[in-house]
């Protein structure tokens, strides 16, 4: 019973935040509303007996994750967004009914299914270990792909978000305006004034 | 469910901590304020500008940095339990994870990701 | 116990307003948010399907999720940079391209 | 260790290329870029004598007639995409052509794995993998607007789609409780709700990449917006791996029960067509004409697909050889063509035929092969789709297909006319890079053989597809 209430006022902190997230305009509390949704379902994966799960979300998600959206929006200061009329305002209020079918299936698929009582897991003890023992027997190539998508995703991320290319090179690299009127010899003023 | 309670007790224990302590303090302390006393305390000087202040994207890359070496460590606890029973293998399929990811590093380092100018 | 069928229903409701989320909102961050939302649904609902096997693949494929997530964001993040740093602006409509 | 040889060894391309790229110095680093072309096309020639080997890793890789059949294809295909990229001008492309590179091989490594996954752990890590590299390859050239955004757009849908393909994972690994695909095959028959809800799901995440008819919106918008060459090659490769992958998830093992994916595929089919076609009628720029026309090749093996039959997915997978040459083709004269008149839009095309009959000749034959006339690949490719579809009983599909083919007939032709009939702008010849024109050759070389004698190929494709049913 003590279960159940507190699956309850966990789940109902985590639809809060998530709608609060969706609803509010400001970005940083949109962060921060994630943060305690994500927190909410490390917990949930406590009592699921999934002890390695809730410490990775924690330090993933909820840790590294989060770190780099609120980085994100310190570099970019999106501030007053949103504003003015919304050009596409009856196409998005659509999503209210639309959202609601949606969910309304959702819930009648899962909730309909005569779910057997649901045995605990492994022991939460062995719990880490048997992941471990997975990860480096029959999970070895997804492992070792995750080690070239984070080594691509590392390469492409400081390709894209670098102010200027070449820092490496003290003087390789003049401002933006000599870049694009290396590529294009012709017609770089505008877009050198666009910065 | 009940290895939780004493989770729970002491959750509850921090909360009331705080609580109890400030309702204390407000119920037994003067109140007399003043426009001095009432003013923003910001290192003695008065705070100017908006708080939106835009950060050099350098913080950001850093960042990045950190979540996907943050990535690379929560795959080492698995790793560490395992290690004996599974042996030299483990070791040498970790090492791999740790050497293309370290690769990684060194581009960073390379590229001039880690100068703080 | 907690039914099964609570934690599908939560991760459900979750996903919806993750994917809601995605169409009602214009700042490609809020939106990106909303699609992480919608991946810790999906998340949660594995690792309730997992909890009945007793086997530990359910949660492997969780981390796995969690992992590859980490690497999008990062990149995705990446893209956001990139494009305020053209345009100034950070709204799904004002960006020309993007009307679909 | 042999069933993993070609995954070792792209893996390990992409290490020597990045190595390569740390010890690089200066401005014009295009040399990376020969390493890795000429690695690229070691590993193809390597494929070619390999021999199906036993599953491994608890049968989650299977290095089976299919996934070897694919792997060729996509080494061939991102070696003529390389070669087609390797003399790109601009800036971003000299100084940072190892990092266009490793993306590039990164997402080739998904894509091989992808081909022989048979567990849903490695399918998604595999599709992420195939994925992620090509959102930030699409906003390569950043310092332009429109490219960003195109990255922006496509990394959005993406993610979306990643995200409804997990939950529909979760629902198929709440039906099956095991991540094998073999055991999803198995509980198929039972029609358990639950599990057929997460495989739509998961088709849903698999027509985002595809792009299927309701998923296809980044498409344009980042074909228009890419470096050409490397269009060329995203707009083959990747949809090849999503449908082999497919194959994998909704025919391997499935028996009788491949039945009930014929109205969903159909249906997508019909749509992917009708809109795909109608949607270029209208274009003007070049890259958006066949950005739009490539949907309608979607739909079209999805018909192949929808025959849910042994020839219907032998016959996709012929199309999809045939689809890799013809559009790449056309793609890398768009480029050689755009690159001297500094315009993408259909007007530079204007009497190529007299400034260098050559590449408009190769131009007709792309053009051609796409359309699905006579002794070029493409019509090879499509009378064996609707054969297959027709022998599964869909002539409603078969009718609706070739009535549209007309339409796209109409839309090539007319690139074909203002190359051959218009007069052209200048008499000069259009100035060629010689590694271009040797990536525009093999594409060419590969419509007519296939054109002329498409048996072998027939006959492989025919061999790796039986043993799905």
């Amino acid at each position: 019973m003590m279960a159940r209430a507190a699956f309850l006022v966990i789940a109902g902190i985590a639809v809060a935040a998530a709608l609060a997230l969706v609803l509010r305009r400001n970005t940083v509390h949109g962060a921060l509303f994630l943060v305690v949704n994500l927190g909410c379902v490390a917990a949930l994966y406590l009592m699921l007996g999934a002890i390695f799960l809730a410490a990775a979300q924690i330090i993933v998600y909820a840790g590294a994750i989060m770190v780099l959206f609120v980085f994100a929006i310190m570099v970019l200061i999106p501030g007053k967004e949103e504003t003015g009329p919304d050009p596409r305002r009856t196409w998005r209020l659509l999503a209210a009914p639309l959202g609601g079918a949606l969910l309304l299936e959702l819930i009648l698929l899962v909730v309909g299914r005569t779910a057997a009582p649901a045995p605990t897991g492994a022991a939460p003890s062995d719990n880490v270990a048997a992941i471990g023992r997975l990860l480096f027997t029959d999970y070895l190539l997804p492992f070792e792909l995750t080690s070239v998508l984070l080594l691509a995703a590392m390469v492409g991320v400081l390709l894209l978000a670098r102010s200027r290319e070449g820092s490496a090179e003290p003087q390789g690299a003049g401002p933006e305006a000599s870049v694009r009127g290396s590529a294009k010899p012709q017609g770089s003023e505008p877009e050198a004034s666009l910065r | 469910m009940s290895a939780y309670l004493p989770v729970l007790i002491f959750a509850v224990l921090i909360v009331a901590f705080g609580v109890v302590s400030l309702a204390v303090a407000r119920l037994a302390r003067p109140s007399r304020p003043d426009v001095v006393k009432l003013a923003n305390y910001e290192c003695g000087a008065e705070p100017i500008g908006p708080a939106w202040v835009r950060f050099p994207v350098g913080f950001y890359l850093v960042a990045l940095l950190f979540i996907i070496f943050d990535t690379l460590a929560v795959f080492l606890f698995p790793w560490a339990l395992v290690l004996k029973p599974l042996g030299l293998s483990a070791f040498w399929v970790m090492a791999a994870f740790i050497g293309i990811v370290g690769l990684g590093w060194i581009y960073a380092y390379r590229e001039g990701v880690l100068e703080w100018k | 116990m907690i039914p099964e069928s609570w934690y599908l229903a939560l991760s459900a409701v979750l996903f919806t307003i993750g994917v809601v989320g995605v169409v009602i909102r214009r700042n490609p961050l809020v939106i990106f948010m909303s699609i992480e939302l919608a991946l810790n649904a999906a998340n949660l609902a594995l690792v309730a399907f997992g909890q009945r096997t007793g086997s530990p693949d359910g949660q492997a494929l969780v981390f796995f999720v969690m992992a590859v997530a980490a690497a999008e964001v990062a990149v995705g993040l990446a893209i956001i940079v990139a494009i305020f740093r053209v345009r100034q602006r950070l709204s799904v409509d004002e960006l020309s391209m993007m009307r679909w | 260790m042999i069933a993993f040889a070609l995954e070792i060894g792209v893996g390990a391309l992409m290490l020597l290329v990045f190595i390569a790229t740390l010890v690089a110095r200066g401005d014009d680093r295009r040399w990376v870029g020969w390493l890795a072309a000429a690695g690229t096309l070691a590993l193809t020639l390597l494929a070619l004598p390999l021999s199906p080997a036993p599953a491994q890793l608890g049968g989650a890789f299977v290095q089976d007639g299919l996934a070897l059949f694919a792997k060729r294809l996509f080494l061939a295909a991102t070696f003529i995409g390389l070669l087609g990229g390797l003399s790109l001008p601009g800036r971003p492309f000299l100084r940072r052509a190892g990092e266009y590179h490793i993306l590039v091989l990164a997402s080739l490594l998904g894509m091989l794995v992808l081909a022989s996954a048979r567990d849903l752990v490695l399918l998604f890590v595999a599709f992420e993998l195939m994925s992620i590299p090509l959102y930030i390859l699409a906003g390569f050239a950043k310092r332009e607007a429109g490219a960003v955004e195109a990255a922006l757009k496509f990394f959005l849908v993406g993610s979306v789609s990643s995200a409804v393909m997990a939950y529909g994972l979760s629902f198929v690994y709440g039906a099956v409780r095991t991540t094998s695909l073999a055991g999803v095959a198995k509980a198929m028959p039972d029609g358990d709700g639950l599990l057929i809800l997460g495989l739509l799901a998961v088709f849903g995440g698999f027509g985002f990449k595809i792009a299927a008819f309701p998923f296809h919106m980044w498409v344009p918008d980042t074909y228009e917006a890419a470096p050409t060459p490397f269009v060329a090659w995203l707009s083959v490769t990747p949809k090849a791996a999503g449908f082999v992958a497919l194959f994998r998830v909704y025919f391997e093992g499935m028996g009788t029960a491949v039945s009930f994916w014929v109205p969903v595929a159909a249906g997508l089919a019909t749509l992917t067509i009708v809109a795909g076609n109608l949607m270029a009628l209208p274009q003007q720029n070049a890259k958006r004409l066949l950005a739009y026309s490539g949907i309608a090749h979607i739909g079209y093996m999805l018909v192949g697909f929808a025959a849910t039959s042994a020839s219907g997915t032998a016959m996709v997978l012929f199309y999809l050889v045939a689809y890799v040459f013809g559009n790449m083709g056309a793609f890398l004269v768009v480029e050689a063509v755009a690159r001297s008149e500094g315009s993408e839009h259909l007007a530079a095309f204007r009497g190529l035929a007299q400034r260098s009959p050559l590449l408009a000749l190769a131009m007709l034959l792309f053009l051609l092969s796409l359309g699905g006339i006579p002794f070029v690949a493409g019509f090879w490719a499509k009378l064996y789709v609707f054969w297959a579809a027709a022998t599964a009983g869909l002539y409603w599909l078969v009718l609706l297909g070739a009535l549209l083919t007309v339409v796209a007939l109409f839309y090539y032709l007319i690139v074909a006319k203002r190359m051959y009939i218009e007069a052209p702008p200048a008499t000069t010849r259009v100035p060629l890079e010689p590694m271009l024109a040797l990536a525009v050759l093999l594409c060419a070389l590969g419509v007519v053989i296939l054109g002329v004698y498409p048996k072998p190929l027939v006959m492989a494709a025919l061999r790796v597809a039986a043993p799905l049913f």
